[in-house]
């Protein structure tokens, strides 16, 4: 019992962080994340990649991928191909971010989808 | 952080004794219906059926004008064309569907009890092309959609009536439906219901949202912002997109458990499609 | 049933020819003038040679308060005067103000509707003339922008 | 074109839905950034027997398909109305329609 009440709260929480996300409305969001900022020559990009790239799939299987998200995962090839890695690499940890937030919905949509039902 | 983990655990507590694996249709139409009841109790029951025109009167007025000479009467036309032109091996729709495909909307979607899925009335058109030999056209606008408009207009006034057949396939498919219609997603993590049940009425930027309730009745629905004849599935992949969800694919399993839920909602209520939105 | 009639078609042509004749001579001239002008006064003075108006609650402009679509906002404008000869409405937003004038000749009653495109919210404007005089009732229509609705 | 014509005590209510684009002139196609050019109707005239009883002349803020209303007295159930459009191009269109 105290495990799912543990993974209920991080769920909830988890559904509170993204709706402060939405506030200040999406795609600059790669500029706030701190994780972003702090990255330096050590981030590996082809590592990234396939990362970024195995998070939007698996959001996408389960029916939850954000239509932003695709979008931004063609700007940062792009911008990979262009030999502008930090903005690549920027773009690649947002859509990395993303889809692991779309992920987290899926989760806690398993659990909670009937807290909407009207009773 | 104590109060909100207490919180959290009472949330699941309830979820735990409340949640019954598969809910009972029936139930929740009535449940959906007392929660419209109560918020817009001015509104009749078939009165769900004019969408958004039944609870705000500005907009009302202006609908009424348009559909005195409303703006989807060619696509109706065209679609009547294309309905009675026989297929290459002289076979035509009418074919294909109960009473000559005429005045049967208000019988989909429908649980094909062989295949194990739903049939929508749109799928259905794509499956008699197949059957006799011609090719799919595309879903949610155009030839299809005009088709679609056409058997609707012959099922006008016609009361809903969705069955969903004791066939446990059936009842998983209206349950997928059913769970997502009420599952938050996309960037703006939303649900259908967050808009059209919980704030139905509201006011959402500059819009007032439609109740669930009714929905299904007026498609294929003529809409300004298309400026053409759109059927169901086309609006849901709209509102996926509003929320920034990555849309299914028009017809697709999802969407058609989805039409399954939503249009199950609506029994009783009358069918008045094509109808005009903005 | 009604019939589609090429210009070219026989009937079609002794139709046309008829509305032509019967046409009032200065329609078209005035039409490229006071359609192009981007103001309200202009129009008027290109329209009627005088943009003096008086407001008059005989007419009756229903518009709504707030339009559903700018793309086709209904405008019925009906006036209760004697002699009415002309109606226009104006919407002195758009880039050409004047969006419809109506020649109403003996017999034909002073109630017409339209359906216009606002781009933003503005007021709308009926103009009567009746007995060579011109009479304003004006309202304004809020215009939101769209995205949902279904 | 489309025409309802019907009497109504002594007056004939018609209501006409042209289908025509309304294309002011001042906008572009998203796709190729090129302004669409201006194609919309200038004038619709409806005659009863020989006699003008409608005449409308449209600015480019007329709705796309414009539609019209208005009435007339001195028909008669089952006579014919003649309605005609003529654009900025110089097309034009005239449909018949009996009044019910």
């Amino acid at each position: 019992m105290a495990k799912t009440t543990y993974s209920a709260f991080l769920a909830l929480l988890a559904a509170s962080v993204m709706m402060t996300g939405c506030s200040d409305s999406g795609m600059d969001t790669a500029t706030d994340n701190p994780a972003t900022a702090q990255h330096d020559e050590a981030v590996d990009l082809d590592t990234l990649i396939t990362d970024a790239e195995s998070s939007l799939a698996e959001a996408d299987k389960l029916g939850f991928a954000w239509s932003v998200t695709a979008p931004l995962l063609e700007e940062a090839h792009t911008a990979a191909k262009a030999g502008n890695k930090e903005q690549a690499i920027a773009l690649f940890q947002e859509v990395k971010h993303q889809s692991m937030l779309a992920i987290e919905q899926a989760h806690y949509a398993e659990k909670h989808w009937q807290l909407l039902i009207p009773k | 952080m104590k109060g909100l983990t207490c919180l959290s655990a009472i949330l699941l507590g309830s979820l735990l004794v409340s949640a019954p694996s598969y809910a009972d249709p029936q139930s929740d139409q009535d449940d959906i219906r007392a929660f419209f009841e109560k918020r817009f109790p001015k509104v009749e029951l078939a009165g769900f059926a004019d969408g958004v025109y039944a609870i705000n009167e500005n907009a009302r007025t202006q609908w009424l004008e348009i559909e005195e000479f409303p703006p989807y009467e060619d696509a109706v036309d065209e679609g009547q064309g294309y309905f009675e032109t026989p297929f290459a091996n002289g076979k035509s729709y009418a074919d294909c569907f109960p009473n000559g495909g005429i005045g049967i909307k208000q019988d989909y979607p429908k649980f094909d009890t062989d295949s194990g899925e739903v049939i929508t009335i749109e799928y259905a058109i794509n499956q008699c092309r197949t059957a006799n030999g011609e090719e799919p056209l595309a879903y949610g606008q155009g030839e299809l959609a005009y088709i679609s408009a056409y058997m609707a207009s012959t099922a006008r006034d016609n009361i809903i009536n969705v069955v969903i057949p004791d066939d446990e396939r059936a009842l998983a498919a209206y349950e997928a439906g059913k769970k997502m219609f009420y599952e938050r997603k996309g960037q703006l993590n939303m649900a259908c219901a967050t808009c059209h049940i919980s704030s139905a009425g509201a006011q959402l930027r500059a819009e007032i949202t439609s109740p669930a309730l009714g929905h299904t009745t007026h498609f294929p629905a003529f809409r300004f912002a298309w400026d053409d004849i759109g059927t169901l599935q086309k609006r849901y992949a709209g509102c996926n997109t509003q929320v920034r969800a990555k849309p299914f694919a028009l017809q697709s399993e999802q969407y058609r458990n989805l039409e399954y839920f939503h249009t199950y909602m609506a029994n009783g209520l009358p069918l008045n499609g094509p109808g005009s939105r903005k | 049933m009604q019939r589609r009639l090429l210009l070219k078609s026989l009937l079609g042509f002794t139709t046309m020819a008829a509305a032509m004749t019967a046409m009032p001579r200065l329609a078209m001239a005035k039409w490229s003038k006071a359609f192009d002008n981007g103001t309200v006064d202009g129009a008027l003075n290109d329209l009627y040679g005088s943009a003096e108006l008086t407001a008059d609650d005989a007419i009756t402009l229903k518009v709504p308060e707030i339009a559903e679509n700018g793309s086709v906002v209904p405008v019925t404008v009906k006036s209760k005067m004697a002699n009415v000869t002309n109606i226009s409405i104006f919407a002195d937003k758009n880039p050409q103000p004047l969006a419809a004038s109506f020649t109403l000749p003996e017999g034909t009653a002073a109630d017409v509707s339209i359906r216009i495109r606002l781009g933003e919210t503005q007021v709308v404007k009926a103009v009567v003339e009746a007995d060579g005089k011109l009479y304003t009732k004006e309202q304004e229509v809020k215009v939101t922008i769209g995205g949902c609705g279904g | 074109m489309k025409i309802k014509a019907k009497m109504k005590k002594d007056m004939a209510v018609v209501k006409v839905l042209a289908k025509h684009p309304m294309e002011t002139g001042l906008r572009k196609d998203k796709k190729t950034d090129k302004v669409i050019p201006a194609k919309f109707i200038k004038e619709l005239v409806c005659t009863h027997g020989d006699k003008v009883v409608f005449h409308a002349d449209f600015g480019r803020a007329v709705s796309k398909n414009p539609y019209v209303s208005f009435s007339f007295a001195g028909a008669q159930k089952g006579d014919t109305l003649a309605m005609t459009w003529t654009d900025n191009t110089d097309e034009t269109l005239t449909v018949e329609a009996p009044i019910k």
